[in-house]
């Protein structure tokens, strides 16, 4: 049971994430989610390679006999982090270029078209 | 591919289109004759004699080809053009009298079903840019009109001509059931048990109250309406070009009268009669054209003198809702008829009736 | 490389065909004929008069930007027919980013009740 | 071993390496003169372009392709540990129809964008997002496929945005960037979970060893439903009007191939990834799929008539005919699914899968068609509501017999390529069930009507004053759409040299999902 928490965490993060997404009006918080949403994706990644009582997976100095974390995901986990750095700066910056037009980050005022 | 073949092809290809070409123009103007003279009849009218619609084509091709300074005129002229041709091109397609189509017997050309369908759009769709192009507000209006009855009607349209070739690919072991030369080689009638009898019967009712307003025909003439916006979509048309969408309208008659030949009356009456050779082309031609009459005079003339005009939401109307049901209905039919048929072994009713 | 004979290939679907080249030649034949019967037709009309304008059951023309029927009015008998549809679809599309991810959450839903997980 | 030699044995890494060297090499050549990078940017996608042609003759010759980067395959405990790209017919079709919208839109872009200012940025992030879609369609990785999505998704938010003074333009851009991150992110969850089960992020390796567990079955929805929304499926369409609304012209352009691509991971996870097992679940996908793709069509057909805007107009016409495609892979899928039928013994299945396929192709040209003709007529009048225009035909013809052109294409009137892949569709999928057929055709007239619509708004009607001194588009943009009017009509006269030469391969690539498998054991 106590091996399946960082599952449960994951999941969640990601239904908290989506909640927010859907419930909150403030973009920025909206943004917030989508962070919460890929902090759970990443932690269900690392988790995957965990071993137990495992070390970090580098060859120097690394004793003989010695388990070592799956380094697949933590290449995969850090690659989707990279990624979510650079959305996140776009969002933002999409979020500064409506905020300076409109004052608002109230996300109903950005309807569109579609009324 | 020889050079010879190709030229054989392009010959065959000019001497079928000259032959249909005037097939429809002298057939389209003479049923056009014969309608108004039956509904002058009906009307207790004497009504005009049936070289008449001959004349109104001579007439306009006196009158003078105004084109309006606000249509945008290379359009304007050319739509009505575009319209006829591609009309004409139909009956390429349609098997006439006991002959296959041209396109089938005298080429190796190719078009089914669905293709037909869709060439009857074009001349509806020239029209519709005709009538916008003109830049007039009662050919705008006509032309929006024109454009909605055809959504309209293409609803249950595509309901009976999926429904016949499902039906067909179900019972009858052929190929290319979309070919017209295969379904009018293997009628359905025959192939049915009793309820899809009843199917086949109501999809052949719908099909004929498809027919007026694919033909824009009272009471599914509101973009025409002559009393309201002064014949709509074509009011600002004269001359020549008039001619063309009068042209236009007498070859669709013929067009939609064949396709409703070729999909539910394909019969021939050469084989009961034992004739051969020419005799038999005769009795065929003078059957098919007997059958043209008839059909034309239930879905075109019966109709157009006996009911009203309907206001164009009513004809959307009419036909996404009773007469959509109304496909559907046959078309259940169909379905349950295949259950049946399979499940409790009944024989086509071509059997049951001991014909076969 | 590709033969003459391919290009006049039909197309086949299986269950019916359709040979567009040869439509093409059929279609340029008879709009040759066509066009020289339509070329017996008078050709003239006077320019610039009463004849031009358009028709409107006698009423003095407006200025054409008022003559012209905005997109928005087309298809009236359409939409009034089909109102309470076209009602129920506007009312859908709120352009609201979070009911865009509360219809992919919904979607998600109902394919996870299809297939039987929950 | 000689150059030109040299050169092909890389080619499939180059078509992604090339245009993403030569955006980031734009910055620094748009320093010198913003001719030279127009030639530049083109002659990129065009050398691209070529490349694309190249692998697929290759590809269509001698069957799936693996190029492994870094070295040759390596495999330990039987898993493979390289990242590859592994090409078949399927893909190297949706490269294809990548390259052709991407190359026609940066020829289209020099007239269209002639004034603006950030043009070094704009045709950097067009290459990038070439770069990206080229990846997404070519990868043999799962994971990289979602590396290539984001690349895609962030450099097209961008390309939206690209007006950033027009509010509108930037939610939109904001719009799209969330739905595609929260998109990725759950792909990245599914296929965590795959990797967690299997050990593998290889498709062929997954597909090889997927046994369709519990969790597989989450995984499989959460990748349709995040690929359908990128794809525009309705109902998750609604950042589409949004988007192609109010990008410029020509970045809609390669955007609709971006949806491609999108459409295409459902294919690639459907037949592929769960090519093996796809008969299993106790619900056929290939009905949801049909299910979605009618609703997609009505919805999408309905919603553009009403439509004022010229853009969100034609970009609710481009999620109809999304439906298309869905419905003919969907029929396929039903079939294929099922053991009981078989696909020997219900040839029709194939004919919808082909119609599909070519229907891909057949609406990325002709949407794009009519992207470009709403650029063109946005660059003369400044103009987008179809309410204020009016008369255009007078100044614009080459625009406006473009545009009958596009009209006829995208409500498939014969003789165009439009009419080709529905006639397929309607002519096959009508054995499944009747009713799909006739909602297909029936849209299909409801898209005329729509596009008609804007025919008469913009192009018919009298002559309005404020446009008396409108004059045709430049040179460069007449061009971009005379290409692909010319393939439109190409491919509408000869559909059947199309049909078996480019799209039956890639169809059987779909349907045989044992070939791409193939395509990897004969590299170990």
């Amino acid at each position: 049971m106590i091996a399946n928490i960082p599952y449960i965490a994951a999941a969640a993060l990601i239904i908290i994430g989506l909640y927010t997404i859907i419930f909150r009006k403030n973009l920025i918080k909206m943004l917030i989610g989508i962070t919460i949403i890929e902090s759970g994706v990443n932690l269900f990644l690392i988790t995957l390679g965990y071993r137990k009582g495992g070390i970090a997976p580098i060859f120097t100095g690394a004793p003989a006999e010695s388990t070592m974390m799956f380094p697949v995901p933590q290449a995969l986990t850090l690659t989707s982090i990279v990624i979510g750095v650079a959305v996140l700066a776009l969002m933002l910056s999409f979020i500064v270029h409506m905020y300076r037009h409109t004052k608002s980050l109230d996300v109903r005022k950005f309807g569109g078209d579609d009324q | 591919m020889e050079l010879s073949e190709i030229t054989r092809i392009v010959l065959t290809t000019l001497g079928g289109a000259m032959l249909i070409t005037l097939f429809g123009l002298v057939f389209g103007l003479i049923y056009k004759g014969i309608d108004r003279k039956i509904a002058a009849h009906m009307q207790g009218r004497i009504g005009p004699p049936l070289k008449q619609p001959f004349l109104d084509v001579r007439k306009l091709f006196v009158k003078e080809n105004i084109v309006p300074e606000n249509a945008v005129d290379w359009v304007f002229n050319l739509a009505p053009l575009i319209g006829l041709v591609s009309c004409i091109t139909i009956l390429l397609y349609l098997p006439i009298g006991g002959f296959p189509a041209i396109m089938d017997g005298v080429m190796y050309g190719k078009g089914d079903l669905i293709l037909i369908l869709y060439l009857l759009i074009i001349p509806s769709l020239a029209m519709v840019i005709g009538g916008f192009s003109s830049g007039s507000p009662y050919a705008t209006v006509g032309a929006q009109r024109e454009m909605a009855t055809m959504i309209a009607y293409e609803f249950p349209l595509a309901i009976i001509i999926i429904s016949l070739a499902w039906r067909l690919s179900l019972v009858a072991d052929v190929t290319n059931v979309f070919s017209l030369a295969t379904i009018s080689s293997v009628p359905l009638w025959g192939l049915i048990g009793p309820i899809g009898f009843i199917g086949l019967v109501i999809l052949l009712f719908t099909l004929f109250l498809v027919t007026p307003a694919e033909l824009s025909k009272i009471p599914f003439d509101s973009p025409e309406a002559e009393t309201e916006i002064a014949d709509g979509l074509m009011v600002e048309y004269s001359g020549r070009n008039l001619a063309m969408f009068y042209l236009t309208d007498g070859v669709k008659t013929v067009v939609m009268g064949t396709l409703i030949i070729a999909l539910f009356f394909p019969y021939n009456l050469s084989p009961i009669l034992g004739l051969t050779s020419y005799s038999a082309m005769a009795a065929d031609i003078m059957f098919y054209l007997v059958k043209l009459f008839l059909v034309i005079l239930f879905s075109v003339t019966l109709i157009r003198v006996s009911v009203a005009r309907l206001k164009i939401d009513q004809v959307v109307y009419t036909y996404w809702v009773p007469l959509t049901l109304l496909g559907l209905v046959g078309l259940i039919c169909l379905m349950w008829d295949q259950t049946i048929m399979t499940q409790f072994n009944i024989p086509p009713i071509i059997e049951l009736l001991g014909l076969g | 490389m590709i033969s003459i004979d391919e290009l006049f290939n039909t197309f086949n679907t299986g269950n019916g065909f359709w040979n567009p080249v040869l439509w093409l030649i059929a279609f340029v034949i008879i709009f040759l004929i066509i066009y020289i019967i339509r070329g017996f037709g008078n050709n003239s009309y006077k320019k610039g008069t009463g004849q031009t304008q358009v028709f409107l059951s006698g009423n003095p023309e407006s200025d054409f930007e008022s003559m012209h029927v905005k997109s928005s009015n087309l298809y009236w008998g359409w939409t009034e027919s089909m109102k309470w549809i076209i009602d129920a679809l506007k009312s859908i599309h709120t352009g609201n980013v979070s009911d865009y991810v509360l219809w992919f959450v919904i979607v998600m839903g109902v394919l996870f009740l299809f297939v039987g997980l929950i | 071993m000689n150059f030109i030699d040299l050169i092909m044995s890389h080619a499939p890494a180059l078509l992604v390496v090339i245009p993403l060297l030569g955006a980031f090499l734009t910055p620094l050549i748009s320093k010198i003169n913003d001719k030279i990078r127009n030639i530049f940017v083109i002659s990129i996608l065009g050398i691209t372009a070529v490349f694309v042609l190249l692998v697929a003759q290759q590809v269509l010759d001698t069957g799936t392709i693996t190029y492994v980067f870094g070295s040759s395959l390596q495999t330990q405990n039987n898993t493979v540990i390289r990242i590859l790209f592994e090409i078949d017919a399927l893909s190297i079709f949706m490269a294809l129809v990548s390259i052709i919208l991407a190359f026609v839109a940066s020829i289209y872009s020099w007239g269209f964008l002639e004034n603006e200012t950030g043009q070094d940025k704009y045709y950097t992030l067009l290459l990038l997002m070439t770069a990206g879609m080229l990846g997404m369609v070519l990868t043999g990785d799962l994971f990289n496929f979602f590396v290539f999505i984001e690349i895609t998704s962030i450099a097209s938010a961008a390309l939206i945005a690209f007006w950033t003074n027009r509010v509108k333009a930037v939610e939109a851009g904001f719009k799209y960037i969330f739905i595609s991150t929260i998109g990725a992110l759950f792909i990245l969850f599914a296929l965590a979970l795959l990797y967690g089960q299997y050990d593998a992020l290889n498709i062929a390796q997954l597909a090889d060893r997927i046994t369709f567990t519990y969790l597989d079955k989450i995984a499989l929805i959460i990748f349709i439903s995040a690929l359908a929304m990128k794809g525009g499926i309705v109902p998750m369409h609604m950042w589409v009007p949004d988007a192609y609304g109010r990008a410029p012209a020509s970045a809609s352009l390669v955007l609709v191939a971006a949806t491609q691509a999108s459409l295409y991971g459902v294919f690639r996870v459907l037949f592929t990834l769960y090519g093996n097992v796809i008969h299993l679940p106790n619900i056929s996908f290939g009905w949801i799929l049909v299910i979605l793709g009618l609703i997609t069509m009505l919805v999408g057909v309905i919603m553009a008539m009403i439509q004022t805007d010229f853009k969100r107009l034609i970009a609710y016409g481009a999620v109809a005919e999304l439906g298309y495609i869905f419905l003919g892979v969907g029929t396929g899928l039903t079939i294929i699914a099922n053991p009981d039928i078989g696909i020997s013994s219900a040839p029709f299945a194939v004919e919808a899968m082909k119609g599909s396929i070519f229907h891909i192709i057949n609406d990325a040209l002709d949407v794009g068609l009519l992207f470009m003709i709403a650029g063109a007529v946005y660059y003369a009048t400044k103009e987008t509501s179809l309410n204020s225009l009016g008369g255009l035909a007078r100044n614009m013809k080459y625009t406006t017999i473009f545009f009958i052109i596009g009209l006829l294409a995208i409500s498939g009137i014969p003789p165009m390529n439009g009419f080709a892949s529905k006639l397929l569709i309607y002519e096959s999928t009508y054995q499944l069930n009747p009713i799909i057929s006739i909602i297909a055709i029936l849209s299909s007239i409801m898209l005329l009507a729509v596009f008609v619509k804007i025919f008469q708004s913009v192009f018919l009607g009298p002559k309005l004053k404020k446009f008396d001194d409108v004059k045709e588009v430049p040179k460069s943009m007449l061009i971009a759409m005379g290409i692909v009017a010319s393939i439109i009509i190409f491919f509408g006269l000869f559909p059947d040299l199309i049909v078996s030469n480019l799209v039956e391969p890639a169809v059987n690539a779909l349907i045989h999902p044992e070939n791409y498998l193939q395509g990897l054991t004969g590299g170990l």
